[in-house]
This record gives C-alpha cells, structure tokens and sequence, in this order.
C-alpha cells in the first residue's frame, strides 16, 4: 500500500467528500487561497472554486455560526478553527447552539457540520496555542467527538463525519501532519464509535486517543521486549464511545492505563477510567492508572515543553510504579 | 452608506391586505395578553417569556411580505414573529405548557417556541446575537443553492453590542450575502436604555459602517414596516443583499413577564403608549373607511376564540415520554 | 443567629468587601440601576456610586476582558455574567487569557478577579439556560472554582474569593437563591479549598457540591431513618480540592457516592471518583457511585426537567443498587 | 466622527532627538533579523515568531512618546513593542530561546516576550483581537484611580474582525475610557488581503462609527507617527479617551518567520520596500544635516553588538527547572 502523510490523508478525504457531494463547501481562516495553515486544504480552492471553499475573516464565532446556518439552509459546511483554542471563541456557537438544537427543537433540526481543528501541543506554541480539551465536548451532548492518530484512521474517519448528520468536531493533532502511513487508494470508511486495537496483548490495557496512540504502541514495544504483552486501544470516536471494546479488553488484561494528552483532572482519562470502573469492576486487579498532561498551563520552552508532555517513558515509569513490573 | 428614512407610508403604497395586517397583529396581541394571564393570575405557567405586546406591527409588517418558504431565524422574544409567520395558535401554546404536541415537543419553551420548520421558522435562539452569523449562513446556502428565498433575521437593540453581531454581520456583508437583518430597537435591553450601552449615535449609524443599505422604519406603523420590507425583501430573493432595517418601537410591558418595568421614565412610558402600533392602525382603517368598529369586534372576538382553543389544546395534551428524549440528542 | 437568603448573604459579602476594599468594582449586566437581575446587587450602586458599580452592554467578552485588564491595573474587579451560559462567550478570556497570565508570564502577572455566575437548572429555563460545566474549569490549571451550598457557605467564601489574589469562578445556584439559613452578623471568611462534612456519619460518604448537597442531605435522612449513618461531604471549591476531607471520609466509609449536577460523562463526579481511587484505593468496598445529570440537553418542560434532575430519591436508588440496602 | 489626517510631518514638529528614533527602529531591525537567522539559518530557535521588520515606524514613534509607567499592551507580534517600550534586549533575546533569564522565564516564547510589568509593557497576547477589552479595562483602572498615565493598545487589521475588538471598543467608547488604540494596518491578516476580511471600506470608518476620535498616520513615517501619538497620548494622560490610530505599513516579510510570503503582489511589495521606514528616514536625516553616513554606521555597530552580547546571554542563561512550574500557576 502506498505510504502519504496525515495531511495529505485529511486533503484526499475533503477532496473526495467534495466530489462526491456538491453540497460541501469549507470556510475557515486562510482555508481558500492559501490553502491552510497547514496545507490540509491546499489546492482544493482551485478544483472546486471560491464558491466552495471560503477565505473568512478571523472571526470563529462567524465561521461556526455561519457553518451551522449554511447546514439548516441545506448544505453540508465544514469548518476549521485553526487551532483548537480558538473554538474557546467559538464555544458558544459549538455547545450551547450547535449541539444542542436538534434536541431542543423537538427533533426537527439537523445540523450536519464537521468543525476541523489541531492541537498544537510539543510544537513550541506556548500556553495559548496548545489547549487541548476534548472533555468538555464530551460533556457536552449533542456534538460527536473523533480524533485519528494515523493518516489511515484520519482519511476514513474524515470521510464518515462528512457523511454524519450531526455536529461532529474533528480533532487533529499538529505533531502528527507529518507523520507517514499506509492509505489505500481505494475507498473506504471508518466508522463513528468504534475504537481499534492498534496492537493486541494479554497483560495489560493501554487506552489512548490521538498523539497518545503512537507514544502507547512505543511503550507497548518496550514491554514486549521485556516480556510483557500489552493491548493498545485506540479509541478514535470519544463520542459516541465504545464501551464494549474497552470492556472486553479490561475483562482479559485486568490491568488499564490510560494516555491522553489533555490536563488530568476531569479529562478524558477520568471519564475512560469511570467507564472500566462502572463496566468491569470486577475483572480489575490493580488500580486504573492516568497518564496526562500535569495541571499546569503548557510551557513556551521546548525542553520544558517536552518534560510536560505525555511519553513512553512517563507511560512505562507509571506501569511500573503501579503494576509493580520491574522494567530497568 | 446613506441610511433612508421610511415612515408615514400610505395605505395606497402597499399590495396587501390591510385587514389581514390587523387580524395577525391582534392575534400577537390576544396572545400575549393571554400567556401574561396564566403566568401571573393564574400560575400555570412558569420560566421566563419575553412578550412581544406593543412592537407587533414590526412582526407582522415584515412577516406579511414572506411566503411559508422563506427563512426567518430570531430570538427568544418570539412569539410574535411565529404567529406573523403562520405558526399554529395551539402548537405555539402548546409549546408554552412543555406538552409534546408543542413545535419543539415541549422540549423548547417560551424561548424557542418559534421553530417550526414546516413554517420555515428555522431557530430561536436564548443567546441574544447567535442568530446573526447563523442567518449569514442561511443566506449564504442560499445563494449557493440559488434558492430565490428570503432569510430574515429579528434580534433587539441590545444585541448590536454583542461580538456575534459583529462577526456576523462583517460575514454578511462582505460575502454580500441575501438576508435581511431586522433589528427591533425597543430602546431597551432588559433593564438598561440604549444610551447607556451603544456607542455609536445609533444602530443605523453602527449598521450602515458595514457598508450595506440601513433603513430605519417607524416600527408602529405597520404600513410602513410593510412597505420597506416588501422592497427588501423583493431584493433579497434576488439574491442581493445584505439589507439592515431598525425598526424603531417600544415594548408595552416588561422585558419579561415577572418585570414590572419600573425603571423607565413614566412619560416614555406614556408616550409610547398613545402610538400603540393596534390603536393607531385601528384608527386609520376606520378613518379610511376599511372597517367599522363592529368589524373590529369581529375580528377580536374570534381571535380571542382560537386562543381559547389553543389553550384548551394544550392544557389537555400530553407531555413527552422521558425515554424518547434520549433520541432526540442525535440524528440516528 | 439571624436567618438570611442566599442572595442576601451575597449581598453582605460584596457590600462588606466594597467598604473595606475601594479598590473593588462590580461589573456586569443590569448591576447597576436594576441591582442584579437576581438583586444580588441591589443598593450597591446607591451606596458606592456609579464609578464602583457599572452597567455593561451584553458584552460578555468585554465583561471578562475589562475585569481583567482592570485587575492588571491595581483593581479588584468582581464580574457578574448572567447566566453560566453566556459565561462560554467569555471562555477565551476566561481560560486562554485570565487563568494562564500568571503562569506564562513567568509569575510577573496577578489577575486577581472574581467571576460571579450562577446556573438555572431547575427553573424551566431550557437548554440554553440551564448549563452547568464546572469541569472544564477544573480542567483548566490557573482559575479557581468556587461553589457555596448555603447562606452561611456563600457569604465566607465570597469574601475569600473576593480577597484571593487569583481568578475565582464563584459559581451559584439559581434555585438556591431564595433558600434561608443561619448567617452570623460577625465578620467571617471561609478558606477556598476546605470541604466541609455537612453530616458525619460512619456507614457511607456522600460527596457533593452546590445544589446536590441539599439533596444529599435529604437523602442522608432518610438513611437515617432506615438506621444508615450516611457523611455528606460539601467540597464548597473544586479548585483547590480538599482531597484530605475525601480520602478521611473513604477511609471510615469505604463507601461513596457523588452527588452533582453536571453531564455525567467527564464531569467533577468523574473527577472526583478518580481522586478517591487514586488516594484510597485499598479502602473501597464497593463500586464508586455517580448521580449526575444523563447525557441530555435540559428539557423546558417542567416535569421532564425534574426528572431529569438529581434529587434525594435518586440519590437512594443509586445507593440501593450499589450496595445492597434494602431501603423501600 | 472625522477622521484626521497625519502623515508629511516636518522633524520640527516634534519634540524628541530624532537620532534616539533612528536607533530604537536599528534595534528592532537588527534584533529581527537576528531573529530570523537563528530560526531560518542556524535553526537554534523553533516556534512561532512574528517579525515587526517593515513596521519599525509605528512602536518607535509611539513609544517615544511614553515613559515607562505609561502601559503598552500588545499582540503575538510584539518585539518591536518590547524594544521601543525599551525592554532590555538579553531579556528579550533569552525569551526566544525559552531560558529562565527571559522576560517570562521562557515560559512565554516569541508571542508573549513582551511582556515585561518592569518596562509598564503588561501583556501581549496570542489570541487575535483578546488585548483590546483587556486594554479598556486597564484604562478604567486608571480613570477609576485617577492615574495619569496612558494605556496604549496594539493590535493588526485582522483583529478589527474579531468580536473582541467590538465589544471592547464599544466599551471604551461608550465609558470614555483613557486608552489609546493603535491599529497597524500592514494589508494582512496572515496570508489575507484586507479587502476579503473588512466589509467596512477603512479601518479608520469602522472606528469612527464607534463615535470616538480617529486619525490616520503614515505609519512608515516615524515623525508624522510621533506627531499623531504625541498629541493623542497627552490627551489620554488627562483621562479623555477613546482614540484610535490607523497606522498605515506593511511588513516587509511573511507572517510568520517561516512565511515566505509569496501569497502577495510583488509590485506591491515592491512600492511599499521602498517606503522602507529605516531608509526614507536616514536619507531624510542625512539630507536634513542632522547626521551623516558615518553616524549610522556606528549606529549600526553599536547595535549589531549589543546584539550579539544579548545572543550570547540568552546562549549561556538555564534553564527553569521543571519542579519551579508549579509555582507559578497560582499566586500563594
Ligand atoms: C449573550 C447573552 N447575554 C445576556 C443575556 C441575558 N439577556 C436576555 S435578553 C437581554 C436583553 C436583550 O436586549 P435586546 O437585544 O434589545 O432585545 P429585547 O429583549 O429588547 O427584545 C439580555 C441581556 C442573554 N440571553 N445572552
Ligand atoms: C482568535 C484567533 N484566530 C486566529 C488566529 C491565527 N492568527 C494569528 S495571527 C493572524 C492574523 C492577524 O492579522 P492582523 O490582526 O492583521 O495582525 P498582523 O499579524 O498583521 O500583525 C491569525 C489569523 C489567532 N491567533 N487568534
Ligand atoms: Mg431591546
Ligand atoms: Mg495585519
């Protein structure tokens, strides 16, 4: 198969959907012309038109008010916030409108948008182009939640929230554009609320989304060597959530850790690990262990930066520490 | 842009029928005074609702120029533009009681009573601002879509200071999008007069900055409100736009229905009072040799009817099933 | 002692503050002349003038925005936003700008503002009205979150909150508002980050914050009743967390239940499930429980929003299912 | 409201050496060009970072108006602010490279460098149009406190389409607040012409329909600058306000450092490289006989190595150690 960046997998989704679909249009800062910020719309302006793909000013709450607008009237928008700390802007368009219209129009209203964004985390943003907070659209109803972690997932999970008829906010993951996988050319799609076993194992449950899959299946590596086989879960929807793969993992392993990149106290980790204890409670015997981002806001400096950010080894030294494995 | 001026319209100047205005502006009125009742006397009602009582000449001479299929998108004060669009008496009560034959199943409330897409009453939204950038969206799908309807946006005075006004309406004009913003300046926003939370010497000014076409209307006169609105409207559905309209009006009460408004100047008060958008047009009609008083007993007595239905309706309906509301959070 | 409102020992606490402090302000919509549409406000701006008590267009934003830059000029800002709601208007001010500065300024920067909000659950008041996310502040390193459950409660840590260098969230309840209790006319403070054990009790440990205190109270009764020694636990700040109160409780109990308001899914009931797993562990001898809101946007309709609410009876069940009592 | 004009000023109009006006903008332009070799050339810095080069008119002829107790606040796009505000050079330099020596300890990087309380610089921030309410509230302070200082707000063109800048706008106006808003109008936001950002036909008209006083400068002219600040900033020092400044510039290069800006009309870039704000006002120095070209080359000189000694400290400083983090989230 052949082997294209996360980017490019995002660009092949869009320009598929679009294709397919003449109801898709994109807006978004520096969407149009210049293709993205990070190239993920390049070249699509060109193929499609300005009436499709939409330079806006810097304006989230207009964008995702629009995107929702232009989905009542009849369209399928995708929109991209740049960079997820700007959807804060946006939050009240995402949560308090967005997701909550169908339910409290009776039923009536649909409001199919994709909201595109990244985290930025380990690229040496700083405190306010960092943010990732995942957890509070989970606590939000009515928007789904998906995050790929490799350009395989990205392209098919990409393509199935286009073809979603509710709100679904789409979280990339800046340090993963470059990253390189197999896509086949042909068409496919992954769908919502099914997590993958990125690696099956015996001994112990590694549970992570996003940039976490990749640090998990490097720790998972090192246990192997060590004679420990771990199972790494990629959850890739957060909602709607696939509590019975989580399950079903935890009855065979008994043993859960947890990697995400989001802030530990009520991230996503605590839901995931509520979860086992409310759906295998019984099966566990050890305790369910966080590994995230510590409670501080995220530091400009990039050693500083590093030592902040989930890791293999973070993931590993707290196997150790909890499951009493000697590793070094 | 140069800001116009319409007020004072004649009757000759529009194409409709006056009589009909009248009914749908004692429809909103008889409404309102009816959900004010089961609220404070009688308590059958609670949460908060926002009566439209003395600026209803602006729903109804804006609405009056629309077909079912043109878009309107409002605010939680909506109640008044439901009824001008057609929305049923009893579904909108129903709505009112939280009973499941309500336009949102009773899910919605006072706030959002308004939606009924079946009446292309597309949102009401509680946020005050939200709906501008999602009405630049309605028009912009389309305009994309080359749907020769209209879209309509009504918000208040108050929400010209909000940063979703801006953004909104920035988007609007600059994509030039087909929707016409209708701003309902009743001087207040809840408790606090416009000249303690607008800036710009007022809301045409700030509007016209945008640089798209701004009208002010007199907003009790429904004639006049009929007239701007019908030229555009008949511009929108061309697909041209966007187009600004403040409405200058008054609310009569409150700005809910536990508010005794008693910040405001008394003499305001009155003033606003003696040009009551019904009592003057009332007046004219009989003027002007339309109806008599007679006719407009009629048409009071069987409003006053169907709202009974209505009431009767949704006091005998029932509510939603707690279970189904688990399937209204996600389209399957 | 003397019994006030909720709303009057609000009241006190600014007034008391204003005339200690004159470097306080008190901004927000219809503070002023109208007193605060729940009358928290009313009579400050007679009292201390229109320069120390002002009237803001709906502005949220700049609510935020100018507590905050005042802040950074030698104020004491006190901010009112509404509704909880519109405080998602605000979110980049909030967290992105008011809750990081200290931190990525390197320490140079003190934000000391109080954001003063309250959510309606419970009033009729429909999904766009009624939100209550304290999660995603806790989420959020550099705010505090405040949460008081009584007049006496609201009134102490008001006044911490107000004399507290760091952004506060001082969340309340709509429908305590009017709620009465006993309120000392002495000058008292309550430290943030102290839970207080509402009831003692050996047989289980009730966790809960704000309105769902009350019901845990309720509930704790009726245990009674059935000769079950139930501890309610108030945690009054989420930030800091008094983790000590929890993990002693769970320690004489093994048993617990959280109490909150909240969307279930990554909410401070998560959160706090996961701090007593962490902290007490060995001292479980039972699943932990959570009774929160389900998964829904809140309906208008005033019987389906009771139901779905928390309450004392739920409370019970839950009780009942997790740990066997026979209570009917 | 009018909207003023400045721009042409003569050297005699204001008050200040314009030698120290010369060497604040070589500062900046040698500091950024720094800046730019150690990302693109050496690759000794990473993130991102947003070069002021083109714009170098606009910080030095405003800040030299101020003294240190007068507070700036400003953007991500904040080194020429810091150095013409006057921070010292190390600090900032050691920012970039994320040591503990650095304004903010390295916690801050590029975007938030500036921000140095010693030098009355209070914030800089990374959220487009975030700074403008913060500055009407720092203006407050100083109304409420009676501190005759001035608060000075910089901000891009892209940031007049934020809510942000409307809401905080709207207040400052609407408050009288004492707080002086400079816009640098540099054409772009990001990789977007203002012509498909800005319904308003100029900056300066959005600002004017907010009902305050708003100038126009010739932002590449230190001196009509200085002249424009000069008067604005003595006003607000006597606690009248709002005013905005429209600074009319461009930035010599992409947006950010890694931007090769190619997005942009060569001609354009072309007319405008040669309003380079350095070279027009040597020339005009050297034609007034105020300085020759030796002087500027030990301008030059003397600041390429304060440059290098600032390189060399920032090199040599450590970092914070991780543990000290915790520390700096919450004030004890
Ligand atoms: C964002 C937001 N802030 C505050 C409120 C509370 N609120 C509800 S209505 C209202 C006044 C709105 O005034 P205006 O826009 O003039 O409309 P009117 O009520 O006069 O029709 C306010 C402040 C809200 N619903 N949303
Ligand atoms: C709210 C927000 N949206 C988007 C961005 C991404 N972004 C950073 S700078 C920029 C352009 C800003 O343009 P302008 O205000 O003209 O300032 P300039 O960079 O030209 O100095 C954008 C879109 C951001 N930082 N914040
Ligand atoms: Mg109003
Ligand atoms: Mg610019």
């Amino acid at each position: 198969m052949r082997e294209i960046t996360f980017v490019e997998a995002l660009r092949e989704a869009l320009r598929e959907e679009m294709k397919r679909n003449d109801k898709i249009i994109i807006l978004g800062e520096d969407v149009g012309k210049y293709g993205g910020v990070y190239r993920v719309t390049q070249g699509l302006i060109e193929e499609f038109g300005e009436n499709r793909v939409l330079d806006t000013p810097i304006s989230e709450i207009a964008i995702v008010g629009a995107a929702i607008g232009a989905a009542l009237g009849g369209l399928k928008p995708i929109a991209e916030i740049m960079y997820m700390d700007f959807a804060m802007i946006a939050m009240d368009q995402i949560v308090t409108q967005a997701a909550k219209m169908r339910f409290m129009s009776g039923g009536q209203l649909k409001v199919p948008i994709v909201i595109r964004t990244q985290y930025s985390l380990g690229r040496a943003h700083g405190s306010q182009h960092s943010q990732f907070y995942p957890s509070w659209f989970v606590n939000s109803p009515g928007i789904k939640v998906v995050l790929p972690s490799t350009p395989y997932d990205a392209k098919g999970l990409l393509k199935s929230s286009i073809r979603d008829d509710n709100p679904v906010l789409f979280i990339e993951c800046g340090v993963l554009y470059r990253s390189k996988g197999n896509v086949p050319e042909e068409e496919y799609t992954i769908p919502l609320g099914k997590a993958e076993i990125k690696k099956r194992g015996e001994d112990l449950t590694i549970i992570a989304v996003s940039r976490c899959v990749q640090e998990a299946l490097k720790a998972a590596n090192k246990l192997e060597e060590k004679g420990i086989n771990a199972e790494v879960i990629d959850l890739r929807t957060l909602v709607p959530l696939d509590v019975e793969t989580i399950v079903n993992s935890v009855k065979k392993t008994g043993k859960v850790v947890i990697a995400s990149d989001d802030v530990k106290y009520c991230s996503i980790a605590s839901e995931i690990a509520m979860t086992v204890m409310e759906n295998a409670f019984d099966y566990l015997d050890g305790p369910i262990v966080r590994v995230t981002s510590p409670p501080l806001p995220v530091p400009f400096s990039p050693e500083l930066e590093k030592a902040y950010m989930v890791s293999d080894v973070k993931i590993l030294n707290k196997i150790e520490e909890a499951f009493g494995y000697k590793l070094s | 842009m140069e800001i116009r001026k319409v007020q004072g319209a004649s009757l000759s100047e529009i194409d409709t029928d006056p009589l009909k205005l009248l009914r749908k502006m004692v429809e909103i009125r008889k409404f309102e005074e009816k959900i004010e009742e089961l609220f404070l006397v009688k308590g059958t009602l609670i949460g908060p609702a926002h009566l439209y009582l003395g600026q209803e000449a602006v729903a109804v001479g804006i609405c009056s120029t629309l077909s079912k299929e043109d878009y309107v998108i409002t605010s939680y004060r909506c109640h008044g533009h439901a009824i001008a669009k057609g929305v049923s008496l009893k579904k909108l009560m129903a709505e009112m009681f939280g009973k499941k034959t309500g336009t949102c199943k009773g899910l919605g409330g006072s706030m959002h009573a308004a939606i009924s897409l079946e009446d292309g009453l597309v949102y009401a939204t509680a946020i005050v601002g939200s709906q501008i950038p999602i009405a630049a969206g309605l028009a912009l799908a389309n305009k994309y879509l080359n749907k020769k309807i209209a879209t309509v946006c009504f918000f208040g005075d108050g929400a010209t200071n909000t940063g979703a006004f801006h953004e909104g309406i920035n988007l609007a004009s600059l994509w030039k999008l087909p929707v016409l913003y209708v701003c309902e300046n009743n001087l207040y926003a809840e408790f606090t007069h416009i000249t303690r939370s607008l800036s710009s010497r007022s809301v045409a000014e700030r509007a016209s900055s945008y640089n798209m076409k701004v009208i002010v209307v007199d907003g009790n006169d429904v004639v006049s409100v009929y007239k701007a609105a019908k030229e555009a409207v008949t511009e929108i559905r061309n697909l041209n736009g966007p187009i600004f309209i403040e409405a200058r009006t008054y609310r009569m009460k409150g700005h809910g229905v536990y508010d005794q408004a008693k910040y405001r100047d008394p003499k305001e008060v009155e003033e606003w009072l003696k040009r009551d958008p019904i009592k003057i047009f009332k007046k004219r009609l009989i003027e002007e040799g339309i109806m008599d008083e007679k006719d407009y007993e009629r048409i009071e007595n069987e409003v006053t009817k169907e709202i009974e239905e209505a009431v009767n309706f949704a006091f005998e309906s029932e509510l939603l099933n707690f279970e189904e509301l688990y399937k209204l959070v996600y389209v399957e």
